[in-house]
C-alpha cells in the first residue's frame, strides 16, 4: 500500500484548481511541513512511550500499565500536562537567548526532515546536498545548547551547556567522516541516490565488508554522543550538574527541548537506516513501512545503549572521540576510497 | 548582480566599522568575519555572472570561496587561541591596552 | 540489625552471666549476613546509579526486597529492624522462613552473576574506577578506615575471623581482599562479600539446632558497674558499642561507633587531583551512609 | 559640487537596489543579514552580538543558494555556524567577566569609522554602476558539486594541499598557543 499516489493525486487536484504555479507549490510544501511536524509530533510521543517500556523491560518491570493498553494514554496526558504547566522565567536571565533556545533546538530539530525520504518518493525535497544538508543544519542543536546554557544565568546550566557543546562538536567530526565513506561509495550526496544505490539486501552498505560494519559502528556511537544519551549523556549527568543545560526549563520551553530531543533521536536513526540499511528499500511491505521498521529498531538500539551502560567521564569522552574514534573513521574513510578506486564490492 | 555587490560592499563596511570601533578582540574578529563573507559574496556573484573565456567549468569562484571559508577557519581558531593567551596574561582583551607591541 | 546486635553483645558482656541460646546465636548469624548483603545490594544498585548506570539499581533492589520479605516475616518491619534482644533474639522464625530463605539464596549466585555481567566486564565502568581514589593501606588505618573499604586496600582484616564474635568461628567462609585500593577493588571486595555473606546463611540454615530463641533476662535487671566495648563486623566496617554503666537499670553513656564516619574523613585525601564525576565514584565506593556518620 | 556627488550616489543608489519585486527572496533575505550584521558591531552585550553573528552567516547561506552555490552554503553553514561561531561563543564564555554591561565595547573612533565606512560604501556605490561587466549569466554546471570536486583534485590541487597544509599548522599553533605553562 504504497501511499506517493495520494499525494500525486492530491497536487494535481491543487493544479487542476488553475491557482498559478508559485502558489500551488507553496501550498504543497507548506501542507507537507505540517503533515511532516505531524508524523514527528506522533512519532516523538510513540518514543517517550516505548523508551519508558523499554527502560522497564530491561529492568524486570512494566512500566506505564494502568492508562489505556500498557498505558498508551500516559505519554498524551503528560504532554498535555506539560503543555499546560506554568511557563516560569527566572528573573535573573537572559531573556530572548532564553527564550530562543528552545525554539532554535526545536526548528533544527525538524528542519532536518526535509531531505529525509520516508518512502519511495515520500520526500520534501531531494536536494543535491541532502546528507551535508542534514548535517548543517544539526549544528544549529548545539548553538542552541549553548544559548541555553549561557541565557540561564545559572553555573549547572552553563557547564551543562559547555559540556554538550564541546562533545557534539568532538563527535561530529568522526559521524560526518563516517558518513564520508558511504558517500564515497554512492557517489551522491542525495539522501535518494543513496537509497537508490542499495537496491537489493547485499548492497546495503552495512555489508559491504569491512568498510560498511566500521562506518555503521563508528556512526552510530557518534550518533549516540550526538543526541547527548547514556553512556555519553554528560550535559545531563544529574549526580554532577543536576540536569545540564535545561535546568531552568519549565512548561512549553521544556517540552520544546524534550521534544526535539526525541525527535533527533529518531532522525540519527534514520539516516543510519538510509545511509547503511538501505533506507525504504524492502521487498512485499510498503516503502513507509520498511522505512519505518529500520528506523524504529535502530532507535531500539539507542534505547539498549541507554538502560545498559554507565556514564563516562569528561576528559574519558574527549579521549574516546579523537583518539579512538576519528582514527579508526579516519582510516575506514581511506580504505572505502580505495576499495572503490579498486573496484571491490562495487556492484 | 549589482544588487549582490551591493549587499557585499554594505556588509564589508559593517565589517571595517566593527573593526575600527571595537575594543574587544573578539569582537574585532567577528567583524573580520563579515568582511570575509562580503568578499565571498563576491566572488560566488562573479562565479555566476561573469564568464570567463576558455573555461568550459566555470566555478573558480566557488573554488576561491571554498578556500577562503577554510582559511577564515584557522585564521578564527589561531585569532582565538591568541585571546585566550591574551587574557591569560593581561586579564582582559580589550585591545587598546595591549599596546607593547607599539615601540 | 547489626545495631541491635552490637549493643546486645555489650550488654551481655557487661551483665557477664547472660547465656545466649544456640538457636538464636544461628538466627543472629542469619539475619547479620542478611543484613549484610541487603546493606551491599543498596550500595550496588546506589553506585551504578552515581556512574549513570539506571538499569543495575533496580536489579540490586529487587534482591534486596527478598530479603525485605524475610524480615518482615520474621520482626514485622522493613527498615527499623529490631529484632536481636539482650539475651538472645525476640522470637523464633516463622515456619516458612526457611524454605523462603533457601529460595532465595539458591537464585542469589546467578543473580550476583547478572550483576558481574552488567558491570564488572564493563569497559565503561572499568575506566570510570580503576585506578580512582587510590586509598593506600597505610592510609587507610592512619585514618581508622575498616570494613570493605579497607579490604580492598591489601588489609586482611576482618572482625568476624579476627576477633570472633557469637559463633562465626564455627562457619566456612574467605575474607576476600585485594591489593590496589582503588575504587574498583571496593566494587569486587563487595561483590565477593555478598557471595560469602550468602555461603554463611547457607551453612547456618543447613545446621540451625531446634531450642529456646532467648535466654531469661529480667526486664529490670541491672548490670555490675563498668565500661564495656564491644565491636562487630557490618558492611561499612567496624561498629563497635560502648556502655558506661553504674549499676542502675538505664546506663550513664552509651555510643556506637559506625564506620561511614572515618571513610568520610579520608575523602579530601582521595579526591586530590581527581574530577568532580570522579568524586561522585569515590563516594559511592566508600559507601559512605550520612546518617551514620552523623551517629 | 558636493550635493552633485550626493545625487549621483542617489542616482546609482537606485541603479543597485533595483526591482523589489523582481526577487523578494533576496530582499528579504539581504534585509535579514545586514540587520543581523549591524547587531554584530554595534550591541554592547558580545554574547548577543556573536549569535547575530551566526544569524548573519545564516543569511550569507541564504544568498549563496540564491546564487546556486548549495554546496558552498551547506560548507558555509557547517563551518562557519558549526565550528567558527562555536569557538567564539566558547572564547566569549571562557573570557566571561568581559561581558557585563559596564565595560564599554566601543572606543572614541566612532565618528572617524563611520566616515571612512561612508567613504567606502559611497565610492563603491559610485564605481559599481559605472563599472563595465562582462555579464554573461551562463547556467552554472547542473552538477556543481561533480564539478566542484573534480576542479579541487584537478586545477586546485595544489592550492588545496596548501589550504590544508594551513589549517594543520593554525591547528597545531592554536594548540600551542592555548595550552597552559608546564602542563
Amino acid at each position: 500500500m504504497e501511499i506517493t499516489g495520494i499525494f500525486k493525486y492530491l497536487y494535481e487536484l491543487l493544479q487542476s484548481t488553475g491557482l498559478p504555479q508559485v502558489l500551488v507549490d507553496i501550498i504543497a510544501l507548506a501542507s507537507a511541513a505540517v503533515m511532516i511536524f505531524g508524523v514527528l509530533a506522533v512519532i516523538a510521543l510513540f518514543l517517550v512511550w516505548w523508551e519508558r517500556k523499554v527502560s522497564a523491560h530491561i529492568q524486570q518491570r512494566f512500566g506505564p500499565m494502568r492508562t489505556g493498553w500498557h498505558g498508551w494514554r500516559q505519554t498524551i496526558a503528560d504532554a498535555v500536562k506539560l503543555l499546560q504547566k506554568e511557563d516560569i522565567t527566572p528573573s535573573t536571565v537572559d531573556r530572548p537567548v532564553f527564550f530562543w533556545a528552545p525554539v532554535i533546538a526545536f526548528v533544527a530539530a525538524f528542519m532536518v526532515y526535509v531531505t529525509i525520504p520516508f518512502g519511495d518518493g515520500l520526500i520534501v525535497s531531494d536536494l543535491n546536498i541532502g546528507i551535508l544538508f542534514i548535517i548543517a543544519i544539526t549544528t544549529f542543536t548545539i548553538i542552541s545548547l549553548l544559548m541555553a546554557g549561557w541565557g540561564s544565568n545559572n553555573k549547572y546550566a552553563l557547564l551543562g551547556g559547555m559540556r554538550s557543546a564541546a562533545q557534539v562538536v568532538s563527535y561530529e567530526v568522526p559521524m560526518v567522516v563516517s558518513v564520508l565513506a558511504v558517500i564515497v561509495f554512492a557517489g551522491s550526496l542525495s539522501m535518494v541516490d543513496i537509497v537508490q544505490s542499495q537496491a537489493k539486501i547485499y548492497k546495503w552498505y552495512f555489508f559491504r565488508l569491512p568498510f560498511g560494519p566500521i562506518a555503521f559502528f563508528t556512526y552510530i556511537i557518534a550518533a549516540t554522543a550526538e543526541t547527548n544519551r547514556t553512556p555519553f549523556d554528560l550535559p545531563e549527568a544529574e549526580q554532577e550538574l543536576v540536569a545540564g543545560f535545561n535546568v531552568e526549563y519549565s512548561g512549553m520551553k521544556f517540552a520544546m527541548f524534550f521534544l526535539a530531543e526525541f525527535v533527533n533521536m529518531f532522525t540519527v536513526s534514520a539516516i543510519g537506516a538510509t545511509l547503511f540499511f538501505g533506507g525504504w528499500q524492502g521487498p512485499l511491505l510498503p516503502s513507509w513501512v520498511w522505512f519505518l521498521v529500520k528506523t524504529f529498531a535502530l532507535v531500539f538500539v539507542l534505547m539498549w545503549f541507554r538502560w545498559t551502560y554507565p556514564r563516562l567521564r569528561v576528559d574519558q569522552l574527549m579521549e574516546f572521540s579523537w583518539k579512538f574514534l576519528l582514527p579508526v573513521s579516519f582510516a575506514n574513510l581511506i580504505l572505502a576510497g580505495w576499495m572503490k578506486y579498486s573496484g571491490w564490492f562495487n556492484w | 548582480m549589482m544588487q549582490y555587490l551591493a549587499l557585499a560592499a554594505v556588509l564589508f563596511a559593517i565589517g571595517i566599522f566593527g573593526v575600527l570601533t571595537r575594543r574587544n578582540a573578539i569582537g574585532i574578529l567577528m567583524s573580520l568575519e563579515l568582511m570575509f563573507n562580503a568578499a565571498n559574496i563576491n566572488l560566488v556573484t562573479f562565479n555566476k555572472y561573469i564568464q570567463v573565456p576558455g573555461i568550459a567549468e566555470n566555478l573558480t569562484g566557488q573554488v576561491f570561496a571554498i578556500f577562503v571559508v577554510v582559511i577564515a577557519a584557522a585564521e578564527a581558531v589561531v585569532g582565538l587561541a591568541i585571546v585566550l593567551l591574551l587574557y591569560r596574561n593581561w586579564k582582559g582583551i580589550d585591545v587598546d591596552r595591549i599596546n607593547i607591541m607599539k615601540w | 540489625m547489626s545495631c541491635n546486635m552490637v549493643f546486645a553483645l555489650a550488654a551481655e558482656k557487661l551483665a557477664g552471666n547472660i547465656e545466649v541460646p544456640e538457636r538464636a546465636e544461628y538466627l543472629r548469624v542469619i539475619m547479620l549476613e542478611l543484613n549484610r548483603i541487603a546493606s551491599h545490594l543498596i550500595w550496588f544498585g546506589t553506585t551504578s546509579l552515581d556512574l549513570g548506570a539506571i538499569t543495575p539499581f533496580l536489579y540490586g533492589f529487587r534482591e534486596r526486597e527478598d530479603i525485605l520479605d524475610l524480615f518482615e516475616m520474621t520482626c514485622g518491619q522493613r527498615l527499623t529492624f529490631n529484632y536481636i534482644r539482650v539475651g538472645g533474639v525476640a522470637g523464633d522464625i516463622p515456619r516458612e522462613f526457611i524454605p523462603k530463605c533457601r529460595e532465595f539464596l539458591g537464585k542469589f549466585d546467578a543473580k550476583v552473576d547478572d550483576y558481574e555481567r552488567v558491570l564488572t566486564e564493563n569497559p565503561i565502568f572499568v575506566a570510570r574506577n580503576k585506578d580512582v581514589g587510590i586509598l593506600t593501606p597505610e592510609m587507610a588505618v592512619a585514618y581508622g578506615v575498616s570494613g570493605p573499604s579497607l579490604r580492598a586496600s591489601g588489609v586482611r582484616f576482618d572482625l568476624r575471623k579476627d576477633d570472633p564474635y557469637s559463633i562465626y568461628d564455627r562457619f566456612d567462609f574467605n575474607i576476600p581482599a585485594f591489593h590496589n585500593g582503588d575504587c574498583y577493588d571496593r566494587y569486587m571486595v563487595r561483590i565477593q562479600e555478598m557471595r560469602e555473606s550468602a555461603k554463611i546463611v547457607r551453612q547456618a540454615i543447613d545446621r540451625i539446632p531446634d531450642g529456646e530463641v532467648r535466654a531469661k533476662v529480667s526486664i529490670n535487671f541491672k548490670p555490675p558497674a563498668g565500661e564495656v566495648y564491644s565491636r562487630i563486623e557490618n558492611s561499612r566496617g567496624e561498629m563497635g558499642a560502648y556502655i558506661q554503666s553504674i549499676g542502675e537499670k538505664k546506663p550513664l553513656r552509651v555510643k556506637l561507633r559506625g564506620g561511614s564516619y572515618n571513610q568520610l574523613q579520608v575523602m579530601p585525601e582521595l579526591v586530590k587531583g581527581h574530577k568532580i564525576a570522579d568524586v561522585v565514584a569515590i563516594m559511592a565506593s566508600l559507601d559512605i551512609i550520612m546518617p551514620e556518620v552523623d551517629r | 559640487m558636493i550635493a552633485g556627488v550626493f545625487s549621483q550616489i542617489g542616482q546609482s543608489f537606485q541603479q543597485l537596489i533595483g526591482d523589489v519585486s523582481s526577487n523578494p527572496l533576496f530582499y528579504l533575505i539581504s534585509f535579514v543579514l545586514i540587520l543581523s550584521a549591524l547587531m554584530v558591531v554595534t550591541l554592547k552585550n558580545i554574547f548577543h552580538s556573536a549569535l547575530f553573528l551566526i544569524l548573519t552567516l545564516f543569511s550569507v547561506a541564504g544568498i549563496y543558494i540564491l546564487l546556486h552555490a548549495e554546496f558552498l552554503a551547506a560548507v558555509q553553514v557547517l563551518i562557519y555556524v558549526g565550528a567558527v561561531a562555536i569557538l567564539i561563543i566558547f572564547a566569549i564564555m571562557l573570557t566571561s567577566q568581559l561581558t557585563s554591561k559596564r565595560i564599554v565595547q566601543t572606543n572614541e573612533q566612532v565618528t572617524v569609522a563611520l566616515l571612512i565606512c561612508f567613504g567606502f560604501l559611497g565610492t563603491a556605490f559610485l564605481s559599481i554602476p559605472y563599472t563595465v561587466w562582462r555579464i554573461a549569466d551562463v547556467a552554472l554546471p547542473a552538477e556543481n558539486i561533480f564539478t566542484l570536486g573534480k576542479l579541487l583534485m584537478t586545477d586546485y590541487v595544489l592550492p588545496f594541499e596548501v589550504v590544508s597544509i594551513v589549517l594543520l599548522a593554525a591547528l597545531i599553533g592554536a594548540v600551542v598557543l592555548a595550552r597552559r605553562e608546564g602542563s
